[in-house]
């Protein structure tokens, strides 16, 4: 068996890791979830050091360390900080693409949120206003909100 | 020349079952600023910030950036270490290297787990190898009634004596706030009690938990004045040995502890464990363990440790209280686990236990088990090391 | 949940996709399957220092840390060193479905080998299996077999 | 700070896929090839640090494959779970914190996952991952900042393309060397605007090692040790709308820290090479202006104003970077290595002449979150 290592093939072994996972929101993330669903609302939560106004929003400041309180609703419309359209496809993905991400600070907050816009893609540019356009059936997901559209 | 090294602050969860109210960076939130009130500090004094759980509880990849917010990290140095059920005694040792190294003077080192968002026993079916042991891998139970039968048939220890080791921690967890199974139970209780395992019954072993742990290590010179008592590092020891699951010998004593043990006590001058050290806060994930692992720590001779632990020298008041906090068996959310170890042993030598304090604690010992049979080892004390 | 309050207004975010993988086995993992499919038969690997036979294969000793290259023919029998009869119901995460119970999970010292050998063994009644008794692989036939462990199907307990 | 200094270094070449390998092949080829490069022996290494991935690997406690093919067989141990320069940061602190020497050893195969699995998993699982993002088209959202902040052309990210994978044909260990022009960058398939194809790094496989020492460990090895100059690491905001992704402000923190203690105060002129973690085209300049090797905004110019080539006054990445091969932990520790063979005066075809003083740099996270940088000198 000298050889041995030269003449054995290398095999594989194909698997998956598959675990069913809940994450728990929370209270303040339910709040603002509960809100989409229920209320097709966007609360955000200010920062009483700091004035930050988060969205979503959060239990604590991450700068200041200091519990946030003070809710308000937020416009469901914004500006576009940066986008990008996706042209590459995965299975993790909500939509087909081309579809674009774009980080929109929304009026009245001060930090950007994540979301997609589907539609007009090719007018898509920095500092174009969107408004969300919410679903019609609502599960208190962050896709309560389908996508952002220009304006 | 390395610093020393002490404890001055620790915080934690109230562990439970299921924390719906928070998610995992609010969760650990509450532990970091009760670790910074309990030792009157803010984050803005924190250098550095270890961190650490396992990947696959929550499926959260950067656990270190993931948690910034929660944890401080904002704009500081934080990493993330994670050796399994160890990470808890991993996380504390880095935190304490972090410090000894001179370069940062005031770190937290912080350890959570929420077991209540995915199956724990899928979960740890994932440590396996995926080639050779996941098909047929059911989780930690059959290795540790493999052990256990191991310790019964060379001891002549009984199931009784086990489970009398399963009811000294949850009687010492009625005496802790932080505790998530705080009901009492008898050694009938353990013996009626599910068999999931032959010897190992449901009350033999350790819940799933949700919940953090932060502790707050800080430099000679800046210890002293943040606490009035600082817990000091006095010597910190790993064995993570094995790497197949086949090369454990079931039929010896738990060589990881052994080794790890004799490494800490010497640089520590622990010469006889019993008499030097005063508490213990041991990481048990079951019943067993409390029997044969202080044999491996030398706590008492091969095979005497049924009649050591059953004539009470391991309860409150004995010679060396093991788990005041209520231990392993009555709290485990296992990335913070190992860590509440060594927050609760540096809480008996800061003298702050309250219900659970060890009267005039000196030296306190913590460990941490976890991976292939690893052992970790940290030995605290009033005193400065050297 | 212990502190009593009313959760049921509080939100999830679930996921449960599989999360894909292909593992490389490696040369010395590939060799034991190898035997197995063309000779139905088991190799161990000496290390040369403390000459423990390892099973399957491996590329080194760690106490030692020696590089292994002397495979070491085996036999498709051993010793049940410890077994355990799963009873209680989990998600196999290789599956995504409830692994079916009961099975018996066995540690076997392969004759001729120093190390433990994890396997299924085809009897879920604990009252018909001890430690020590002698087991048998059984293995696929040779057109199933895809070069993986479960070209072993499982051990049979001998001499009941 | 005490002398402390690399004195061992050993990489894989990187490839697409190193099919015939498990991880714990991986380890052991580069602790050994460590071992002897330092003429050390493993009596000498008294503790190992282990860097891996659990969602890389598709393991739980990932560690627990590698520790004895790092020789950690009763040894002090721990696993950090990041780039390979934070594991290298705590080997360092080991160091520094008592033992005599640490071997620090990382490993990936990028091949046997899912990186679209892999990197979804780094965001929120609330708020961000239902929305399918990754390490693809966050960092594009990150480039798309980039650009609009300053008036930057996708062309001049190009040009890095260019440079790495042209350097990459001076680098045995590198996996895409490639005769390109801005042209053929501009030209490759669009994955997300204005990402294309030869903006992004490759998938890899590979592992590295780097055996950290004393001042008697030094004396015992063979190699000239690279020194310790300086090391520091920090981390920004989580959410990355809470970020300006086009500021890379963690990094400035962390170059900062790094640079107090190596004594650094210009940056351009007193480092002669610099390895930094471009996973993509954009990244190079962006992490230039994070180091203040440039003004903010002026980081794309570099490369035209001849100061980053191989000939200019600081070369970046003479290696090929993270673009030529991206191991994910073990990128960080390979700019480590790459700093420290060009001090030894050992990098071959792609050395930079008397380079005196070295920067490597990593980073963890979505869009460079957390960075750490590594100052190394050939003099103590």
């Amino acid at each position: 068996m000298k050889d041995w290592l030269t003449d054995t093939e290398a095999l594989t072994l194909k698997g998956q890791i598959n675990l069913p996972y809940t994450w728990w929101v929370g209270d303040v993330g339910s709040r603002f979830l509960i809100a989409l669903r229920d209320e097709k609302k966007i609360l955000g939560n200010r920062c009483p050091s700091c004035n930050t106004v988060y969205v979503p929003p959060r239990r604590n400041c991450g700068r200041c360390f200091v519990d946030i309180n003070e809710w308000l609703e937020l416009s469901d419309e914004g500006v576009v900080s940066s986008y990008t359209i996706v042209r590459f496809s995965h299975e993790l993905q909500p939509l087909e693409p081309p579809y674009a991400y774009a980080i929109i600070k929304l009026d009245g907050c001060d930090v950007g949120l994540v979301h997609v816009i589907k539609e007009n893609l090719e007018s898509l540019k920095n500092g174009a206003r969107v408004k969300a356009v919410f679903k019609e059936d609502r599960t208190g997901k962050i896709l309560d909100i389908d996508s952002f559209r220009l304006i | 020349m390395a610093r020393r090294v002490a404890i001055v602050g620790t915080g934690q969860t109230d562990h439970c079952s299921h924390r719906p109210d928070v998610d995992g960076r609010e969760m650990i939130h509450e532990a970091v600023i009760r670790a910074l009130d309990d030792c009157e500090l803010t984050i803005r004094d924190i250098d550095a910030i270890v961190i650490g759980n396992m990947d696959h509880f929550e499926s959260i990849n950067y656990v270190d950036t993931w948690s910034v917010e929660g944890s401080g990290g904002v704009m500081k140095p934080i990493m993330k270490i994670t050796t399994g059920g160890t990470t808890g005694t991993s996380v504390a040792i880095a935190a304490y290297y972090h410090v000894a190294s001179g370069l940062f003077d005031r770190v937290l080192a912080i350890g959570w787990e929420k077991n209540s968002e995915s199956d724990t026993t899928a979960a740890i079916i994932t440590c396996s190898d995926p080639i050779w042991d996941r098909f047929s891998y059911s989780g930690a139970i059959p290795s540790l009634a493999t052990e256990a039968v191991g310790y019964m048939n060379r001891s002549g220890a009984t199931q009784e004596d086990a489970a009398r080791v399963a009811v000294r921690d949850r009687t010492h967890a009625l005496n802790n706030p932080h505790a998530h199974l705080r009901k009492p139970i008898t050694v009938q209780d353990v013996m009626d009690s599910p068999m999931l395992a032959y010897p190992i019954k449901l009350l033999d072993v350790c819940p799933r938990t949700d919940g953090a742990c932060a502790v707050v290590f800080a430099a000679e010179g800046t210890a002293e004045k943040i606490a009035p008592k600082p817990a000091w590092i006095k010597s910190c020891a790993v064995r993570h040995s094995i790497t197949w699951f086949g090369d454990f010998d079931f039929n010896a004593g738990l060589m990881s502890l052994q080794r790890a043990a004799k490494e800490a006590f010497d640089r520590a001058g622990i010469k006889n464990p019993v008499e030097d050290l005063d508490v213990a806060e041991l990481y048990l994930p079951y019943s067993y363990a409390g029997l044969k692992w202080i044999e491996d720590l030398g706590f008492c001779g091969p095979g005497e440790a049924p009649e050591f632990v059953g004539e009470g020298n391991t309860d409150m008041g004995g010679k060396i209280p093991i788990n005041p906090s209520g231990g392993v068996i009555s709290t485990n959310c296992i990335g913070a686990t190992a860590l509440i170890r060594v927050a609760e042993a540096a809480i008996q030598v800061m003298g702050k236990g309250g219900k659970r304090q060890v009267p005039d604690v000196v030296n306190a010992l913590a460990t941490g088990f976890g991976g292939c049979f690893w052992s970790d080892v940290v030995v605290m004390s009033t005193q400065r090391p050297y | 949940m212990t502190t009593g309050r009313d959760y049921s207004k509080l939100l999830t975010v679930k996921f449960d996709r599989a999360m894909p993988y292909e593992w490389s086995v490696g040369k010395y993992g590939s060799r034991f399957f190898r035997e197995i499919i063309e000779h139905q038969r088991f190799v161990g690997i000496r290390c040369p220092k403390c000459n423990k036979v390892y099973t399957p294969p491996r590329r080194i000793c760690g106490p030692c840390f020696e590089e292994l290259h002397e495979l070491v023919e085996l036999s498709t029998t051993g010793t049940l060193v410890a077994f355990s009869v799963v009873n209680y119901p989990f998600p196999d995460p290789n599956t995504g479905q409830q692994r079916p119970i009961p099975y018996t999970y066995g540690y076997i010292n392969i004759d001729g080998s120093d190390s433990i050998f994890s396997h299924i063994i085809n009897e879920t009644d604990a009252e018909r299996i001890r430690v020590g008794m002698k087991v048998r692989a059984v293995f696929k036939d040779k057109a199933e077999m895809r070069g993986d462990i479960q070209d072993i199907k499982y051990f049979e307990l001998l001499n009941k | 700070m005490e002398k402390i200094a690399i004195v061992g270094v050993a990489q894989t070449t990187y490839e697409r896929r190193k099919k015939d390998k498990t991880y714990h092949d991986l380890v052991y080829e580069v602790t050994v090839a460590a071992l002897q490069d330092s003429g050390l022996t493993l009596a000498d290494i008294d503790n190992v640090i282990t860097v891996s991935n659990d969602f890389l690997d598709g393991r739980t406690i990932s560690s627990m494959a590698v520790g004895e093919a790092a020789g950690a067989h009763n040894k002090n141990i721990s696993t950090v779970e990041g780039d390979g320069t934070f594991g290298a940061f705590y080997g360092a602190m080991r160091v520094l914190g008592g033992f005599r020497s640490t071997l620090v050893v990382a490993h990936s195969k990028g091949s046997e996952g899912s990186s679209r699995f892999i990197t979804n998993a780094m965001f929120d699982p609330i708020y961000q991952r239902p929305l399918g993002l990754d390490s693809l088209s966050s960092s594009a959202l990150q480039a798309n900042a980039y650009m609009a902040k300053f008036g930057i052309a996708e062309e001049d990210f190009a040009k890095v393309s260019v440079k790495n994978h042209g350097n990459a044909k001076n680098n045995p260990y590198a996996q895409l060397p490639m005769n390109i022009t801005v042209d053929d960058v501009m030209r490759s398939k669009k994955i997300a605007d204005p990402l294309k194809l030869l903006d992004c790094s490759p998938i890899s496989d590979g592992a590295a090692a780097v055996i950290i020492g004393n001042e008697e460990i030094v004396e015992k090895s063979k190699t000239r040790p690279a020194w310790i100059k300086g090391i520091g690491h920090c981390s920004e905001e989580y959410f990355l709308g809470d970020r300006d992704l086009a500021d890379p402000r963690a990094l400035r923190n962390a170059a900062e820290r790094a640079y107090a203690m190596a004594g650094i105060s210009s940056p351009l002129e007193q480092i002669n090479v610099a390895e930094v973690y471009d996973a993509f085209s954009y990244m190079e300049p962006l992490w230039l202006e994070g180091l203040g090797i440039c003004k903010p905004g002026h980081g794309h110019k570099m490369i035209e104003q001849g100061i980053t080539t191989m000939d200019g006054s600081l070369p970046v990445n003479p290696s090929g970077g993270v673009l030529s091969a991206h191991p994910i932990l073990v990128a960080g520790l390979a700019r480590i290595i790459e700093a420290t063979l060009q001090l030894r005066g050992e990098a071959g075809a792609r050395q930079v002449d008397g380079a005196g003083t070295a920067l490597a740099h990593g980073i963890n996270g979505p869009c460079g979150q957390s960075h750490c940088v590594w100052i190394l000198g050939a003099e103590v």
